[in-house]
């Protein structure tokens, strides 16, 4: 396949750099592109970080019930967890829960998970939401599953420190409570996120472009990674990596 | 000792309308086969607490009417897409939504096990979960100095249900790792479970078995019903139904498919 | 990973003088032979807290000038009789004690585990417990009407050390039903366990065991140390060794006795 | 042995008629004799009530640890619990901690256990002490382990109903926070209890002599719960029953 890749593949390698040098990453439900990159740097480290995939068998050490990834959250031993959003603002609030009114919502959205508490708790979060139009990312949530920021005598160890988008990369400056355009993937450009983003960020002068996956990535997401994701994320490998999804 | 039920019926019977239910995570052992029945005797008004989320249980309740409120941190069909009854109603309001975060609904339950009328949980402030729950109270931690925290109330479901691998003849239910099954036992008032098989033997006396057993002290009533999750996972035992989780979110999407849905899955017993 | 130390003494190292230690009580797997390895190497001020409650481990401690602070629901030797070195050094008032009552010490550890300030807990009203403890605070429950309540703040121990029947290459521990050994590593900053022996194969994805085991993630170090809680038991393995137990009780009655017991069992590295 | 019995047979038969019909009876540590008295109302009810005695594997159903004893009490499904003291006052306060001023004591006990929690929670708490004598019953314990009773406004679901010695059983009135001669043992005498006893108490006019334990009784503590016992309390069962310790 040479230079090609697929988009998830490109996010994978972007979120996986974003991961960085650290001890414990976690997933939540319904995440195939952040478990990709949580595997990928695993792959990378030789089993290091360790990787936690809720709803995996395989990949994770956890015993003591669907409590103990909060647990182990607040004993700070969660150094990365990835959020989304039905709705992300300028300020890093996320929305889970519904478009319009509480009471009478015009969307419904599956709820708030457990963002609004690992959000405050994991010091790096990483927001990843694929769909980036004036839809998904608004000047300000209908409603706050979690907020970007608190005040300084609210007890947060953790927080937003990116958004990623089918379309580029943010940085969050969390002094600021404001995004700023990092790169833009291969193929997109500066006018077309301005275009397609509902709230107002920062910028530098040149924006880069997002570094395209090296080959030796795409090898080892299509050949150790995406065997490791099928357990999980069944439809998603097939779908992206033509890897069948393994016997019931 | 619980009683080993002859019937799914009869372990079923002391669930009755307007009960405070809970009930685990798609992931952890959900008894699917009780669902069913529940929904065949045309339960009404039930409180479901899902700890801490829920999928296909959830929408077909909902869709069936038998929930009055719902307290939740999130009902999807992961990755076969939204749940549409729970959508459906969640629009229309048709059932009452408290929304909660997954931690606050173990800590909730951990409080009922404790027997302490809260717990405390970081997190929250300034989120607008919490501003829609007014039975959250936030105090300033009395071993800080300015330093808010939020405490949430016990919640003693009055009937906690589940699908568990086995069970031995004493009632004691092997849960191996999903512990938050025990807390729900601990904390509801009664505790109903359907196992694949019975296992002949004492769970609690094998070292080995005995680290993932809840013990028959805290069981009301146990039913054999062997895929008795279908058509969600048993971990370690089987998988996802994929094919029928499709059918489902296609048909559940319009009332009249979901209509049909029952007539061909619920009300025929095909799987109970 | 955890480091599976070459020795004891490698395994220990992070346990310094002056360190907070949890340990556990005597059925649950107490790491006697660590013990007689930090007294040989002469370790002072530590501050130990038992979970709940201790016999001949903290009493050897004490009896070798190990402990500065005590933080314990009851120290005994069981049926043989009180523990010697205990009462001597409240009596010359050699340690500072900090009495406390079982629950209120899982309590405390749980709220570090939770990674919440403090904990809840009924009773305690109107005992000397509560009044000899100024580090525990009576609220008004937020969710009663004039319902006194009080908070326990968070313990997160230094160092947690455990003995335990077999640890896997990877560092993962079995504890089988011990499980506030999972409370005490899950609340320390580093947990130190010695094992029986190592077991081959992967205890985390052995589905029966995996419920009994305590993750490499959580460990820092293990030592293999067959008969590692002599003459304590290790549940399931081993029972307690009483001739020694009462040989302990008749020598530890005096200094002079204590010093010789030391002399034959610990100096002399008979069961390192 | 006929109409002969030890003791701690009388005392386990009284203790086992206290337990009355309840559901689950736990033990605490260093309790041989209501230990007995729990195992045979065990054996009298054909496996029930449950019985959890610390420290044992065989005669408990705790799988979730050392808290589990506590959590169980709290939920209200601990129906029977046995507490003692180095002193027991006249309202029932005990002490598990010391004599004299607690920075300076004369002597020093174990310590409060989880007394200060199981016995405000328990709903039958049945105090047992063997040395009936001054020097345990006194007007006022030097240290308040835990309290006999509590103002109403104190979360109270437990307290005392009794209390047992070597010499007599006491009733506990709740309302009233004083003791109430029940009955005095074979052998005894209500002076002798009045001599040896340090607080004041009330007592009817005629006070009942405890019945001795049947012949029933004594073939099944002797047949049945002796040798459940040696688990757990292998010194005892030799010294009183003549049983062996079973091999470690």
């Amino acid at each position: 396949m040479g230079d090609t890749f697929r988009d998830e593949e490109l996010l994978a390698d972007v979120i996986c750099r974003l991961i960085g040098d650290v001890r414990h990453v976690a997933v939540g439900a319904q995440s195939p592109i952040p478990a990709t990159a949580a595997l990928l740097a695993q792959a990378r480290g030789g089993g290091s970080p360790y990787v936690s995939l809720l709803g995996s068998r395989a990949h994770t050490f956890f015993t003591d019930g669907a409590r103990e990834l909060f647990d182990c959250a607040g004993q700070g031993r969660v150094d990365v967890f990835f959020l989304s959003g039905g709705q992300i603002d300028s300020e890093g609030n996320i929305n889970l829960v519904s478009v319009g009114d509480y009471a009478h919502p015009k969307a419904r959205f599956p709820g708030s998970f457990g963002s609004a508490y690992l959000y405050y708790v994991v010091p790096k979060v990483i927001l990843f939401r694929t769909e980036h139009s004036r839809r998904t990312l608004v000047p300000k949530v209908d409603f706050v599953s979690a907020p970007g920021g608190s005040p300084g005598n609210v007890y947060r160890s953790g927080g937003p420190i990116g958004l990623v988008t089918n379309r580029c990369l943010f940085d969050f400056d969390r002094a600021r409570r404001r995004f700023r355009l990092a790169s833009v993937h291969p193929g997109h450009g500066v006018a077309e996120v301005i275009d397609n983003t509902g709230f107002d960020f920062d910028r530098p002068t040149h924006v880069p472009v997002t570094p395209a996956p090296s080959a030796e990535t795409l090898a080892l997401l299509r050949t150790t990674v995406a065997p490791m994701l099928a357990e999980v994320y069944p439809e998603f490998v097939k779908r992206v990596f033509n890897v069948p999804a393994p016997s019931p | 000792m619980p009683l080993i039920a002859q019937s799914l019926d009869e372990a079923l019977a002391p669930i009755a309308g307007g009960r405070l239910l809970a009930v685990p995570r798609e992931s952890s052992g959900v008894a699917m086969a009780a669902t069913r029945a529940l929904i065949r005797r045309g339960i009404k008004r039930l409180h479901l607490v899902t700890l801490p989320t829920s999928s296909l249980q959830a929408d077909l309740l909902i869709g069936a009417g038998c929930i009055e409120t719902l307290e939740t941190s999130a009902v999807s069909l992961g990755e076969f897409g939204p749940a549409p009854r729970f959508v459906a109603a969640i629009l229309s309001g048709a059932i009452k939504m408290r929304d909660a975060t997954c931690p606050a609904l173990h800590a909730q339950l951990q409080a009922a096990e404790k027997g302490v009328p809260f717990m405390p949980l970081r997190g929250l402030l300034g989120s607008d979960v919490l501003a829609h729950r007014p039975d959250w109270k936030t105090i300033d931690n009395p071993f800080g100095n300015n330093d808010p925290i939020v405490l949430l109330p016990a919640l003693t479901p009055d009937v906690a249900l589940f699908h568990a691998p086995m069970a031995d003849r004493a009632g004691n239910v092997f849960i191996g790792t999903q512990r938050e099954l025990v807390v729900m036992a601990h904390a509801a008032q009664r505790t109903i479970v359907t196992v694949e098989k019975i296992h002949d033997g004492d769970l609690l006396r094998d070292p080995r078995l005995a680290a993932g057993t809840l013990a028959g002290f805290y069981v009301e009533a146990i039913a054999v019903s062997p895929r008795g999750a279908w058509p969600l996972p048993l971990p370690d035992h089987y998988g996802i139904d994929a094919a029928h989780m499709a059918e489902y979110a296609r048909l559940a999407a319009t009332p009249e498919g979901f209509a049909q849905y029952l007539d061909r899955y619920v009300y025929e017993k095909r799987a109970a």
